[in-house]
C-alpha cells in the first residue's frame, strides 16, 4: 500500500524551526558525515526527506533523530545550506509534540505566545498558592525562612515536590509510552522479543546518567557541557527531591550544601555557556534558537539564580524575609519550568534520548535476527 | 594454297575446348573465315601434326589463336615452338589470357594436387600408389609424359604475347570481331586486349544501380534475384564491378551475378584484390564480428575474387 | 646472418601517422623494421597495397588507423576495418599466415602504443619466419 | 504582436531580494528610477514592491482595477518571477493578460551608468519595445583585425574561424603554448576519441596560419578605445628560445639541472627549467621557465649549461620582455578556467592521501602520451637522491589500483564552496570509469554521484554504457575519505540502496568542478566587462545574447563566460567568431551594449513602437 | 604503366644538428641517393629548414634545373609547409617536393646507427621513387554565392538569418508555418532568469522584418536542393506556386516537436482531463488562467519530468531542457497561486547550465516537492476517490526514501520531451545530410564542428541537431553564420588541389563509391552513367579511390602508382 505524501507537512515544521529543510537536494552527504548514521538507522537525509515528503506517519516513527546529537558537522558541510542538524532538532520538538497526550505540548511549540502564557500563568499560580500556603498554613511571616515557624517549612514544600514529581513523571510515562507505541509497537517490521526488553534496560539507564554516546561526536566539548548541565540537575534533583529539608535545616548539612553549590554552579555555568554561545550563534548547533530553546534556557538561569540567591540571602546574610521573598520567586520559576518542559517541552529529551536508544538497540536487535541468515553485506549496488 | 590467304593456327592449353567452341559458335562466319586463312593447325577442327609446324619456317604463320593455360611442359613446349612460327599471337580466353578456372590450382601446391588426385582420392583403389612420371619405363621402353608443373602459367608467363582476348568463353560476337580484325589486318598495336570493352561490365549492365549497400553477402542458391536491380545490392558476389565488360552482360541478363571471366578492366592489375576492396566497402559492419557476419556468403574469398585470375594475381603463393 | 623482417607500415596522416611523430618526439625506441608510408585515411589503402608489398617481398603489412568513432573523415576507419576482414581472407588464400597483415588502431595520443605495435609485429613475424610467396614473375623466361 | 501605442501603463518597481520597502526616500538609483518612470506620459501609477513575500494576485488585481490600468510593467533584477502573478491579476482585473511587460536591470551600487540603463529599460517596457531593439547602437569598424586572448580550444576556433575568412587575427596565450586544457586531456566524452587528435591539428593549423598571429608568454596590459577601433598592450615575456631556430631536439633539456613539477603534467610528472610543455607544443619550440631557470634567478652568474648544448644557437637566456601594441576592431575573451582546487574540501583526503587524485592528474594519469603511458597505476614512494626526501611519484611500473572511487561533485553545487554546477563533472566522471574498466577490467570502480547530469547529445547512452560495462554508480555524494587499516575507505550513502557505504578504495579520483581563470578579475577590469557573482564574465543577455558582453567589441567564448563542455565551447567559440566577421564583414559594429543615455533610448523606443505596431 | 620522362630530382638530407646525424648516416645517404634514377643532385646539410638551408634548395633547383624535391628530415607534419613554400619560391609547385621523415621516425626511434640507415635509405628512396610520380597540382577556386537559405524560421533560424543579414549577406528564410518564432512563441518565459521569451522574440521578430538584406516566405518549403557548396539552386514551393532560388549555402534549423505524452499509458494524458502537457500550461500562463478542467484553482501542481525522454521504450535521450523548465513552472505557478503546493517528480536535476543551479535551489527555498523517480518506472497517475480531498493520485517508486508513495494532485504537467520533426526525414535526403538513431541532424564532428555537416555548405543549427535551450541554439546559429561569412568574406571557396576526382573514360558506374563519401561529394549522372567527385565537397581521404573497382577515382597525391612506387622503394 502506497504511503501518502503530504506536501504540507513541511509548512508545519516550519513552526517547530525546520526553515531550511527544502533546500536539501539529497546528496547524503549529512549522513556519511554523520559518526551516528549507520544501518538500520540513516540519517539526517532520510528524516529530512520523510519530512520534506509529509510522510508524517514514517516521520513520527522515527527513531532517527534521538540519535543525533547535533554535533553540526552536518549543517556545516552541507552544500545547500539546509541545517540538517537543526532539522534534526526541529524533528525532536515535533516528535515531542506527537508523543505528548495531552497536546499542550504541540500548542507550545507552535506559539510561543502560549508557552510564555503557560509558564507565567503556572508562575502566578504557583506565586499566589505557595504565598497563600505560608500565610494560611504555613509559618504566616515572611521573616522566618527556615526552622520552626518558618514561612514555607521544607516538609509541606517536600510533599509538594512529591505530588508536583508525581504528576510530572506520570505525564512522562504517558509520553514515553506513547514514543513507545509510536517507534516501536505499532511496527510490524520490528518484533522485539520481551526478554530483549528486560535484558537490555539497563541501557536507558546508562544513557540517561552518561550521554556516553554523546562522546562519538566528534567534538567532545559538547558532550561535557551537557554532560554537566545533567549532571548539575540531577545533582539538584536528588537533593531537591531527598534532602530538601537538610538544604534547609540549621546546622547545615555540609555535604547536602556542597553538592548543592556545585550542581548550582554548574547548571549557571553551563546555561550561561549555552546562553552566550545561542546569543553569540558561535557554533551550528546555537546557531539557530526556537523560542522554546531561549524559554528553557532562561528558566533554567532563573531558577539556579534564584535558588542560590535565597540561600545566600539565608545562610550568609540572614535576610530571611529577603530570603523567602526570593524562595517564592525561586519556585514560581522551578514549577512553571518543570510543569511546561518535563512533560510537554524540552527537558522531555532526556527521557526520549535514552529511551530512544534503548528501542534503537531493541529493533537492531530485531532487525539482526529477521535478517540473521543472510548476513553478507556491503556489496556495491550495481556490481 | 593460294598464297594471299592468311595461315594461322589454333590451338588449347590447358583449356575445357570452349573457346574453341566459341570459334565455331561463330556460325557461318568461320566458313568465310576459312574463306579467308588457312587454318594450318587446330587439334580439334583439322589434322595436323606438331612436326607439321616444326617444318614451318619462323613466322610462317601470320596468327595463332592460343587458348588455354600453360599447363604443363607440353603446353609450354607447344607456346614457345607456336610463338616463334606466328608473326601474331593471341591469347584467346581467360585460361590463356589470366590462368582462367585452371588457375585456380595455383591455391595449393603441385603436390597436394597429386596426393587428392592420385593417392587421396575416395576412387583410388586401395592401395594403389601411382603417380604420374615423366619418364616411366614401360616394358623395357621409357614412355615421357609432359612435366607436370608445380602452377598454372598464363600463355605471357612463358612468350609474349601480342593479344588477348578474355572470356570463358569469350563471347562468339566477339571473336568474330577479333577474327574480322585479324583477316582485315584493322587490329589495333600490340599488346592490346581485343574483343572486350574498356569499361567494367557495369556500363553495359542493365540492371538498375544504386548507391551501393550490401548488408551481408548471399550464396547464390539463397535468394531468388530481384531481376531489374542490381545484383550487388543484393548481396550476390558479382564480379561485375571489377570485370572488364564486352560480354554484353550475359550472365547478370539471366540473373546470374558476373563471375569475373574476362578479367579485370583496364588498368586495374589484381582483379581478386580489387573485387575484394570494392565487396568489402559496401557493407555496413562496425567490427569484425559483424563484418565476419556479413561475409559469411563469400566461403572461399580468394577463389571467388579470383576465379579466373589467379595466375594474374599481384601475389603467388610460393612454389619453392 | 639473422632474419630481420621487413614490413611495411600504412599509417592514416591525421591520427597514426602523428601518434608515430609523436614516439619519436618521445624518445620512444622500437624496432627499426616497419616502413612508413603515409596516407590521408587509413581507408585509402586498397587491398591491392597489400599485396604489392607482400609481393614485394614485405614480410609483413602493419595498417594503422583511428579509433573506431575517431577517424577524421568520420567512417573511414570502418571501412578499413571491413576490408581487413576479407583481405585477410584473401591473403590466407594464397598460403600467407593472415598475421602477417595486421590492423592496428593507434591515437595521435598513442605514441607508446605505436611503439609496443611495431615491436611486438615485428617480434611475431620474426618468429614466423620469412615470407613465403613469389613476385607475379612478368615472364616465366626471366626465371 | 502589434503593439498599442499609448495605455495606462503601471510601473512595479521590486525591490531586490532581502531588499525592504524603504520607509521614505530609498536608496538614489530607485528614486531616480521611480521619478523617471512616474513622469513618462503613458505612466498612471509607479509602486514599489518587495521581492518577497510574493504579492496576493488577489490584491493585484484590486489595485490594477483601481487604477484601470492597461498595461503593467514589472521593473527590477528578476521582475520575470512576479510576472505569473501580474498575468493572473490582470485577468482578474479584467484587463488583457497579455500586456505585463518586464524591464530587468541590475540597480548594482546605484552607479550613473546602471541607473541610465534601469531607466531605459523601463522606458522600453513601458512601451512595449524590446530593450534590445531600442539600444542597439552603430559604430563604424576602424580595424579589421581580432584580438582573442586565449589560446584553449575556443580561442583556436574562433581564432581559425576568422582567420579562415581571411580575416587578421592576433591570439595571445599566457602560457607558452597553444592548447589550453584540452591538449592534456586523453579522451573526449561520450565518444571517446582523443583529445589530441582533434586539438593538434587545428593547434598546427593556427600555428601555421598566414592570417594569425600567435603570441604565447604573452598577456593584455591595456586596452584602449571604442568598438571596432581597439588599441590593445600586450607584454610578451622572454621565451629565451627562439622558436623560429629550436628544432625541438631536447640536447638543452638534457644538461639542464633544475626539475620542476610539470605543469602539464597536472604535477604528476617533472619538467626541467628549459622545457617543452608537451611534444605537440605549437610554437614547436622549448622555452625557459625564468621562475625556475638557475641562470636567470641567479642574474646570470651561474648554469647557462643549455646555450652551450644549443647547436643551433637559439638560446639567449638574456632576453627581456617587449610590450607590443596592436589595433583591433574586435576582442574575443576565452580564458577558460583552473580546475577547483581539491584541497579546500579537506575531507577527501587530497594531498594528505598520494592516491588521490584530481581530475586533469587522472587525465595525465591515464593518457597515452603521460608519463606512465597511459597505464593507470598507483602513486608509490621513491627516495629522491638530489633533493633527499622520499616522493610519491608516478612509476610507469607501479602497481595498478584494484579500486577505484570516483567522487563527482567536488566543490561544485556546494556553498561552502562553488555553488553552481561545472556542467562537465558528470560526463567525465563517467568517462574515467570507463577507462578504468576498460585498461583494469579486474578493478572495481565506483561513482558517487548526486544528478546525473547526461543531458548532451549521445551522454545519456553513455551513461547506460558505463553501468552495463560493470560500475557501480552510487547516487550519493561521498562524504569522505578516510584511513583505516592502512587503506583509503571512501564512506558515503547509497541513497538508493538505502545504505551506508564503506568501500576500501586504492584510489580516489576527485570530480572537480571548474572556476574562473586567477586573472580574469584583473581582465574584466582592464576590458570593462562584467562578471558575475561567482566570477565568470558576464554575458549581455542569457538568451539574446549569449557571447556579448556590456562594451561593444568584446565577446566571450567557452568556459571564461560559464563552465561548458567541448561541443557547446566550439559552438560558442563559432558564434563569437561570427559576431566578429559580421562587423569585418559589413564594415559596422552593431551591438546593443549600451552606452546610449536614457532619453536616446527612450526617443528610439517611440520610433520603434510606432514601427512595430505596423509590423 | 607508362613511365614519364627521366625526371631531375634533388635530394636533400637534413642532419637536423645531430639529431638525425647521430644514428643516420646522412652523406651515406646522399651518396647513395645519387645513383637512383633519375637524382642529379643530392646533398646533406646541417639544417635545411634553416634559411641557408632552403637557399640551398632554391639554388639548386635553378642551378640544375631540378623538377622534383626531396627532403629527407623531420614529419612532413612539421615542415613540409615550410618546403612547400621553399619550391614555390625557387618557381617550382610546391607539389613536386616529396619528404621522407626520417627524424621523427627514425633516429630518434632507433638507437643501431647501421640499421637506422638502412631504414632511412629505404625511406629516401621510396620518396624519390614516390616524387617521379608526383604532378604539379593547383588550388582551385570555386564562386561563393553570398546568399545564404535558411531553413526554419524559428529562434535558431533567425539568429542565424539576422547574423548574415547584418553583415549585408541576403538571406531568405524558409518557413513552414504560417509565422515566425517556432516553439519559443508559444512559451511565456524562459528559465532560468525569468525573462520574456515575448520580447526575445519580438525583438528578433522586428529586426528580420525590417531587414532589408532578409525575405521571409511563409509557408513555404523546400522541394528540392542541387548543386555544391557555394553554388546551390534551392525550389521552393511557396503556397503551392515554386520558386527558384540561387544560394551559396543552407542553414537548417528545423527544430523539434513535442514527443505525443498519449504515448505514455500511466500518465492517462488524453484520458484525465486535469493531466496537461508542458506547452498547455504555458498557454495557462499567458493567459493568466492556471485552472483545472472544471474552472477550479488547483491547490496542488504536479510537474512530471522526462515524459518521453530518457527511457528504454520512447527515447533513450535526455530532452536537455525539461529541467528546468519544469523549475521555472515551479516558480511561476507558486507566483500565480502562492497557496498552491507544487510537487515536481524528476530523475535527475539536469540543472547544468550558467545559473541553472542556482535557479533549482531557489525553486527548493519556495518549497517545491522534488520527488524523485527511477528511470523507465515513470510514475501512474489515476483519478482521486471520492473521499480524497484532491483531483488526482500519482503513485511512483519514490527513490530518495524508499517508499512506495502516492501524491495527491489537482493538476499534473508533463514535461513532454523533444523529438524530431516528422518531416526531418524528408529534409536530411533533400539537403543530403545524415541522421542519428534518434532522427536528429548528424553534425560533421561533434567537436571539430558542430554545425557543419558532411555535405558542404549546409549547417545545422538549434534543436534539430538534438534537443538544446535557447542560448544555445543561438550561439549554434551564430557559429553556422560565421562558417558562411568566412567563406563569403573571400567571395569564393578555395578547393585544396588535393581531392579525388573521376575519370569519366573509366567509370562503369557501377556506383560502389556513392557510399564511400561521408560528405557526398560523389554525385552519378545519370545520363553519363558515370560518378563524378565535386572537387568543392571533397576532403581528400581516398576511401572512394580504395573502393573503385575500375580505377576510375583517383586521389591526387596519393595515387595508386604514387604509392605502388612507394612500396617498392622502401622494399
Amino acid at each position: 500500500m502506497a504511503v501518502r505524501a503530504n506536501p504540507r507537512l513541511i509548512d508545519e515544521l516550519e513552526l517547530y524551526g525546520a526553515e531550511d529543510v527544502q533546500k536539501c537536494y539529497h546528496c547524503g552527504n549529512c549522513s556519511a558525515v554523520c559518526p551516528f548514521s549507520r544501518e538500520p538507522f540513516l540519517f539526517p537525509r532520510k528524516s529530512m526527506r520523510y519530512l520534506q515528503m509529509g510522510l508524517e506517519e514514517r516521520l513520527a516513527g522515527t527513531l532517527e533523530p534521538w540519535l543525533c546529537y547535533y554535533c553540526g558537522e552536518c549543517s556545516e558541510q552541507c552544500p545547500r545550506e539546509a541545517e540538517p542538524g537543526e532539522t534534526m532538532m526541529s524533528i525532536r520538538r515535533w516528535l515531542t509534540a506527537q508523543y505528548d497526550v495531552t497536546g499542550l505540548s504541540k500548542l507550545f511549540y507552535r506559539s510561543w505566545r502560549a508557552e510564555l502564557a503557560a509558564v507565567l500563568l503556572v508562575a502566578l499560580l504557583t506565586g499566589a498558592g505557595f504565598l497563600l500556603f505560608g500565610l494560611k498554613y504555613g509559618g504566616g511571616s515572611l521573616g522566618v525562612y527556615a526552622g520552626p515557624g518558618a514561612f514555607l517549612p521544607a516538609s509541606s514544600v517536600h510533599v509538594f515536590d512529591w505530588i508536583l514529581g508525581g504528576t510530572l513523571a506520570a505525564l512522562l510515562a504517558a509520553n514515553c509510552a506513547r514514543m513507545w507505541w509510536l517507534t516501536t509497537g505499532r511496527d510490524r517490521r520490528v518484533r522485539v522479543p520481551l526478554l530483549d526488553y528486560v535484558t537490555r534496560a539497563f541501557l536507558v539507564p546508562l544513557h540517561f546518567v552518561t550521554q556516553k554516546r554523546y562522546r562519538e561526536c566528534e567534538s567532545k566539548r559538547p558532550w561535557a557541557v551537557h554532560f554537566a548541565l545533567v549532571a548539575s540537575y540531577l545533582t539538584m534533583l536528588v537533593l531537591i527531591m531527598l534532602f530538601l529539608e537538610s538544604l534547609h535545616a540549621a546546622p547545615a548539612n555540609r555535604l547536602a550544601h556542597a553538592f548543592g553549590y556545585l550542581a548550582t554552579a554548574g547548571l549557571l555555568g553551563t546555561t550561561l555557556y549555552a546562553l552566550r554561545g545561542r546569543w553569540r550563534r558561535a557554533t551550528p548547533l546555537h546557531r539557530h534558537s526556537h523560542e522554546t530553546d531561549w524559554v528553557f534556557l532562561v528558566l533554567l538561569v532563573y531558577v539556579a539564580a534564584t535558588g542560590i540567591l535565597q540561600h545566600a540571602l539565608y545562610r550568609w546574610f540572614g535576610l530571611d524575609t529577603a530570603a523567602n521573598v526570593v524562595y517564592i520567586a525561586h519556585l514560581m520559576g522551578a514549577v512553571p519550568m518543570l510543569a511546561v518542559e518535563v512533560p510537554f517541552s524540552k527537558w522531555s529529551h532526556l527521557a526520549y534520548r535514552p529511551l530512544a536508544m534503548y528501542f534503537a538497540d531493541l529493533h537492531e536487535r530485531a532487525l539482526a535476527r529477521a535478517a540473521s541468515p543472510a548476513g553478507a553485506q556491503s556489496v556495491p549496488a550495481a556490481a | 594454297m593460294n598464297g594471299d590467304k592468311l595461315k594461322i593456327a589454333l590451338y588449347w592449353g590447358a583449356a575445357c575446348g570452349g573457346c574453341d567452341v566459341a570459334v565455331l559458335d561463330t556460325d557461318e562466319f568461320v566458313l568465310e573465315l576459312a574463306a579467308e586463312a588457312d587454318i594450318l593447325f587446330w587439334p580439334i577442327a583439322v589434322d595436323g601434326k606438331y612436326e607439321d609446324i616444326r617444318a614451318l619456317p619462323d613466322g610462317a604463320l601470320d596468327a595463332t589463336l592460343f587458348s588455354g593455360a600453360v599447363r604443363n611442359a607440353e603446353n609450354e613446349d607447344v607456346a614457345h615452338l607456336l610463338r616463334e612460327k606466328s608473326q601474331v599471337l593471341i591469347a584467346l580466353g581467360s585460361c590463356s589470357a589470366f590462368g582462367g578456372i585452371p588457375g585456380l590450382a595455383n591455391a595449393v601446391t603441385r603436390e597436394e594436387i597429386l596426393e587428392r588426385v592420385y593417392l587421396d582420392n575416395p576412387s583410388i583403389e586401395l592401395g594403389n600408389r601411382t603417380v604420374p612420371r615423366t619418364r616411366v619405363p614401360v616394358n623395357g621402353t621409357e614412355l615421357e609424359l609432359p612435366a607436370f608443373y608445380p602452377r598454372v602459367w598464363r600463355l605471357s608467363d612463358v612468350v609474349d604475347v601480342d593479344y588477348l582476348v578474355p572470356g570463358c568463353p569469350p563471347a562468339p560476337e566477339r571473336v568474330q570481331e577479333v577474327l574480322a580484325a585479324l583477316v582485315s589486318g584493322t587490329l589495333p598495336p600490340r599488346g592490346a586486349v581485343v574483343g572486350a570493352a574498356e569499361k567494367a561490365l557495369c556500363e553495359e549492365c542493365r540492371r538498375r544501380k544504386a548507391d551501393k549497400r550490401v548488408a551481408r553477402f548471399v550464396r547464390p542458391w539463397e535468394i531468388v534475384p530481384d531481376p531489374e536491380s542490381c545484383l550487388l545490392e543484393q548481396g550476390l558476389p558479382c564480379a561485375g564491378p571489377a570485370t572488364r565488360g564486352g560480354c554484353g552482360a550475359r550472365c547478370p541478363d539471366i540473373n546470374q551475378a558476373c563471375r569475373g571471366c574476362y578479367g579485370p578492366p583496364p588498368g586495374v592489375q589484381d582483379q581478386g584484390a580489387t573485387l575484394v576492396g570494392a565487396w568489402a566497402s559496401v557493407i555496413e559492419a562496425k567490427t569484425v564480428e559483424e563484418a565476419e557476419t556479413a561475409f559469411a556468403g563469400l566461403p572461399d574469398v580468394l577463389g571467388i575474387a579470383h576465379r579466373f585470375t589467379l595466375p594474374a594475381s599481384l601475389l603467388q603463393r610460393s612454389c619453392r | 646472418m639473422a632474419f630481420e623482417p621487413r614490413i611495411v607500415g600504412f599509417l592514416c596522416n591525421w591520427c597514426s601517422y602523428t601518434g608515430a611523430d609523436l614516439a619519436g618526439t618521445s624518445r620512444i625506441k622500437y624496432p627499426p623494421n616497419v616502413r612508413v608510408i603515409r596516407t590521408m585515411c587509413s581507408a585509402r589503402i586498397r587491398p591491392s597495397f597489400v599485396l604489392k608489398a607482400l609481393a614485394e617481398g614485405a614480410d609483413g603489412v602493419l595498417i594503422c588507423g583511428c579509433h573506431p568513432g575517431d577517424c577524421h573523415y568520420s567512417e573511414g576507419n570502418y571501412k578499413t576495418l571491413r576490408r581487413q576482414v576479407l583481405l585477410k581472407r584473401l591473403v590466407a588464400g594464397y598460403g600467407i599466415e593472415p598475421e602477417r597483415v595486421r590492423l592496428e588502431w593507434v591515437s595521435a595520443s598513442e605514441g607508446q602504443r605505436f611503439a609496443e605495435v611495431v615491436a611486438d609485429m615485428t617480434e611475431r613475424i620474426r618468429r614466423l619466419g620469412p615470407s613465403r610467396v613469389e613476385m607475379l614473375p612478368s615472364t616465366r623466361r626471366a626465371g | 504582436m502589434s503593439v498599442a501605442a499609448s495605455q495606462r501603463v503601471g510601473v512595479f518597481l521590486i525591490l531586490d531580494d532581502g531588499e525592504r520597502p524603504p520607509a521614505r526616500g530609498g536608496p538614489p538609483g530607485l528614486d531616480l528610477i521611480r521619478s523617471y518612470s512616474s513622469q513618462l506620459p503613458e505612466v498612471v501609477r509607479v509602486s514599489t514592491l518587495p521581492a518577497t513575500p510574493r504579492p496576493d494576485p488577489l490584491a493585484l488585481a484590486s489595485a490594477i482595477r483601481r487604477d484601470t490600468l492597461e498595461a503593467v510593467v514589472l521593473a527590477g533584477a528578476n521582475p520575470g518571477a512576479l510576472k505569473p502573478a501580474f498575468t493572473r491579476a490582470m485577468d482578474l482585473a479584467g484587463a488583457d493578460p497579455a500586456r505585463v511587460r518586464l524591464a530587468r536591470f541590475r540597480r548594482g551600487d546605484g552607479s550613473d551608468r546602471a541607473t541610465e540603463a534601469a531607466q531605459a529599460a523601463v522606458a522600453c517596457a513601458v512601451l512595449g519595445v524590446p530593450y534590445h531593439l531600442a539600444t542597439i547602437r552603430e559604430t563604424r569598424a576602424v580595424h579589421a583585425g581580432t584580438l582573442v586572448i586565449g589560446g584553449g580550444v575556443a580561442g583556436i576556433q574562433a581564432a581559425l574561424e576568422i582567420a579562415d575568412a581571411g580575416q587578421r587575427v592576433v591570439l595571445v596565450e599566457k602560457t607558452g603554448t597553444l592548447g589550453g586544457h584540452m591538449a592534456m586531456f586523453d579522451k573526449t566524452f561520450p565518444t571517446l576519441d582523443c583529445a589530441a587528435c582533434i586539438l593538434t591539428p587545428k593547434m598546427v593549423a593556427v600555428g601555421q596560419h598566414e592570417m594569425i598571429e600567435v603570441m604565447t608568454l604573452s598577456e593584455v596590459i591595456g586596452v584602449d578605445g571604442t568598438p571596432g577601433n581597439y588599441r590593445v598592450e600586450i607584454r610578451n615575456r622572454a621565451r629565451r628560445v627562439d622558436p623560429a631556430a629550436c628544432v625541438a631536439c631536447h640536447a638543452c633539456m638534457e644538461v639542464c639541472p633544475t626539475i620542476v613539477p610539470s605543469e602539464f603534467d597536472a604535477g604528476i610528472a617533472t619538467r626541467k627549467a628549459i622545457f617543452m610543455p608537451f611534444p605537440q607544443a605549437v610554437p614547436n619550440a622549448y622555452l625557459i621557465d625564468a621562475a625556475s631557470c638557475v641562470y636567470v634567478q641567479t642574474e646570470g652568474q651561474r648554469c647557462g649549461a643549455c646555450v652551450k648544448k644549443c647547436a643551433k644557437q637559439a638560446i639567449d637566456l638574456d632576453a627581456e620582455d617587449e610590450v607590443v601594441l596592436r589595433d583591433v576592431g574586435n576582442i574575443i575573451v576565452a580564458t577558460g578556467y583552473e580546475p577547483f582546487p581539491a584541497e579546500q574540501v579537506e575531507r577527501y583526503g587530497f594531498r594528505r592521501y598520494p592516491n588521490v587524485l584530481t581530475a586533469l592528474e587522472f587525465e595525465r594519469l591515464t593518457n597515452a602520451s603521460g608519463p606512465t603511458g597511459g597505464r593507470i597505476v598507483m602513486k608509490t614512494k621513491r627516495f629522491n637522491k638530489r633533493r633527499k626526501v622520499e616522493e610519491w611519484v608516478c612509476d610507469p611500473e607501479g602497481p595498478q589500483p584494484a579500486s577505484v572511487a570516483i567522487i563527482h561533485c567536488v566543490g561544485s553545487r556546494d556553498r561552502n564552496h562553488n555553488p553552481y554546477c561545472s556542467r562537465v563533472c558528470c560526463m567525465y566522471s563517467l568517462k574515467f570509469a570507463h577507462l578504468v574498466r576498460e585498461k583494469l577490467p579486474d578493478a572495481r570502480c565506483y561513482e558517487f554521484y548526486i544528478d546525473m547530469r547526461a543531458f548532451g547529445k549521445g551522454y545519456e547512452e553513455f551513461f547506460e554504457r558505463i553501468k552495463e560495462e560493470g560500475v557501480a554508480v552510487v547516487r550519493g555524494r561521498s562524504a569522505k575519505v578516510i584511513e583505516k587499516d592502512g587503506r583509503m575507505v571512501v564512506r558515503g550513502e547509497d541513497i538508493l540502496g538505502d545504505r551506508m557505504l564503506e568501500y576500501p578504495v586504492d584510489m580516489v579520483l576527485l570530480s572537480v568542478g571548474l572556476q574562473p581563470s586567477p586573472g580574469s578579475a584583473d581582465l574584466a577590469a582592464l576590458l570593462g566587462i562584467g562578471r558575475d557573482e561567482h566570477g565568470f564574465f558576464r554575458e549581455l543577455e542569457y538568451n539574446a545574447d549569449p557571447t556579448g558582453t556590456e562594451r561593444g567589441g568584446i565577446f566571450v567564448a567557452g568556459v571564461c563566460q560559464g563552465p561548458k563542455d567541448i561541443p557547446d565551447t566550439v559552438a560558442q567559440a563559432a558564434a563569437v567568431a561570427a559576431r566578429a566577421l559580421r562587423s569585418v564583414v559589413s564594415g559596422i559594429e552593431r551591438d546593443s551594449s549600451g552606452g546610449l543615455t536614457a532619453a536616446q533610448v527612450e526617443s528610439r523606443a517611440r520610433e520603434l513602437a510606432t514601427q512595430l505596431a505596423a509590423l | 604503366m607508362s613511365r614519364p620522362p627521366l625526371p631531375r630530382i634533388g635530394v636533400f638530407v637534413c642532419n637536423c644538428g645531430t639529431n638525425i646525424a647521430r644514428t643516420v648516416d646522412c652523406e651515406e645517404i646522399a651518396c647513395a641517393a645519387m645513383e637512383w634514377p633519375g637524382v642529379v643532385v643530392a646533398r646533406a646539410y646541417k639544417y635545411m629548414c634553416s634559411d641557408p638551408g632552403q637557399e640551398m634548395i632554391a639554388e639548386e633547383v635553378r642551378e640544375k634545373r631540378l623538377d622534383r624535391v626531396v627532403v629527407a628530415a623531420c614529419s612532413p607534419r612539421m615542415h613540409e609547409p615550410t618546403f612547400r613554400r621553399a619550391l614555390a619560391s625557387s618557381g617550382l609547385n610546391p607539389y613536386l617536393l616529396e619528404m621522407a621523415n626520417i627524424r621523427e621516425q627514425c633516429s630518434w626511434v632507433h638507437d643501431d646507427p647501421r640499421a637506422a640507415t638502412d631504414k632511412a635509405l629505404a625511406l629516401a628512396r621510396a620518396a624519390v621513387a614516390r616524387v617521379v610520380r608526383h604532378e604539379p597540382l593547383e588550388k582551385r577556386f570555386v564562386p561563393m554565392n553570398p546568399a545564404t537559405l535558411v531553413l526554419g524560421g524559428g529562434i535558431a533560424g533567425m539568429t542565424a538569418a539576422l547574423q548574415l543579414a547584418d553583415a549585408g549577406q541576403p538571406v531568405t528564410i524558409v518557413e513552414r508555418a504560417d509565422r515566425l518564432g517556432g516553439n519559443v512563441a508559444r512559451i511565456d518565459l524562459t528559465a532560468p532568469h525569468l525573462d520574456s521569451a515575448r520580447e526575445l522574440l519580438l525583438g528578433r521578430l522586428a529586426r528580420v522584418s525590417m531587414h532589408p538584406m532578409i525575405s521571409v516566405l511563409l509557408r513555404a518549403e523546400l522541394e528540392q536542393l542541387e548543386g555544391y557548396q557555394g553554388n546551390f539552386t534551392a525550389d521552393v514551393a511557396v503556397e503551392g506556386a515554386s520558386r527558384r532560388l540561387e544560394i551559396g549555402s543552407v542553414v537548417v534549423c528545423t527544430g523539434y516537436k513535442e514527443f505525443d505524452a498519449a504515448r505514455v499509458e500511466g500518465l492517462g494524458y488524453g484520458r484525465l482531463p486535469d493531466v496537461i502537457t508542458s506547452f498547455e500550461l504555458e498557454l495557462m500562463l499567458k493567459r493568466g488562467r492556471i485552472e483545472m478542467a472544471d474552472g477550479r484553482t488547483p491547490r496542488t501542481v504536479a510537474l512530471v519530468h522526462c515524459v518521453g525522454s530518457r527511457s528504454e521504450e520512447y527515447h533513450g535521450y535526455c530532452s536537455r531542457v525539461c529541467c528546468m523548465t519544469a523549475l521555472k513552472y515551479g516558480h511561476e505557478v507558486k507566483s500565480a497561486l502562492p497557496g498552491a503546493a507544487v510537487v515536481d517528480l524528476y530523475i535527475d536535476m539536469h540543472a547544468f547550465g550558467k545559473g541553472c543551479e542556482d535557479f533549482y535551489r531557489k525553486t527548493a527555498e519556495i518549497k517545491t516537492l522534488f520527488l524523485m523517480y527511477g528511470k523507465n518506472a515513470p510514475p501512474v497517475i489515476r483519478p482521486a476517490g471520492p473521499k480524497d480531498d484532491c483531483n488526482l493520485l500519482i503513485t511512483l517508486d519514490e527513490k530518495l526514501s524508499g517508499e512506495e508513495i502516492e501524491v495527491p494532485a489537482d493538476l499534473v504537467v508533463l514535461m513532454v520531451g523533444m523529438e524530431p520533426r516528422e518531416d526531418a526525414g524528408r529534409v536530411a535526403q533533400l539537403v543530403n545530410i545524415s541522421r542519428d538513431k534518434d532522427g536528429w541532424f548528424i553534425e560533421s564532428h561533434p567537436k571539430l564542428d558542430p554545425v557543419a555537416t558532411t555535405t558542404d555548405g549546409i549547417y545545422i543549427a538549434g534543436a534539430c541537431q538534438s534537443p538544446k535551450d535557447i542560448p544555445d541554439s543561438v550561439a549554434q546559429a551564430r557559429a553556422a553564420a560565421a562558417r558562411i561569412l568566412a567563406k563569403v568574406a573571400k567571395g569564393k571557396i578555395e578547393v585544396d588541389a588535393i581531392f579525388a576526382e573521376v575519370d569519366a573514360a573509366r567509370c562503369s558506374g557501377c556506383r560502389i563509391c556513392g557510399t564511400m563519401c561521408p560528405y557526398g561529394a560523389i554525385e552519378y549522372d545519370e545520363e553519363q552513367k558515370s560518378s563524378r567527385v565535386v572537387e568543392a565537397s571533397c576532403k581528400a581521404c581516398g576511401c572512394c579511390a580504395a573502393a573503385c573497382p575500375s580505377l576510375a577515382v583517383r586521389a591526387r597525391h596519393f595515387t595508386d602508382e604514387q604509392i605502388f612506387a612507394q612500396i617498392e622503394g622502401v622494399l
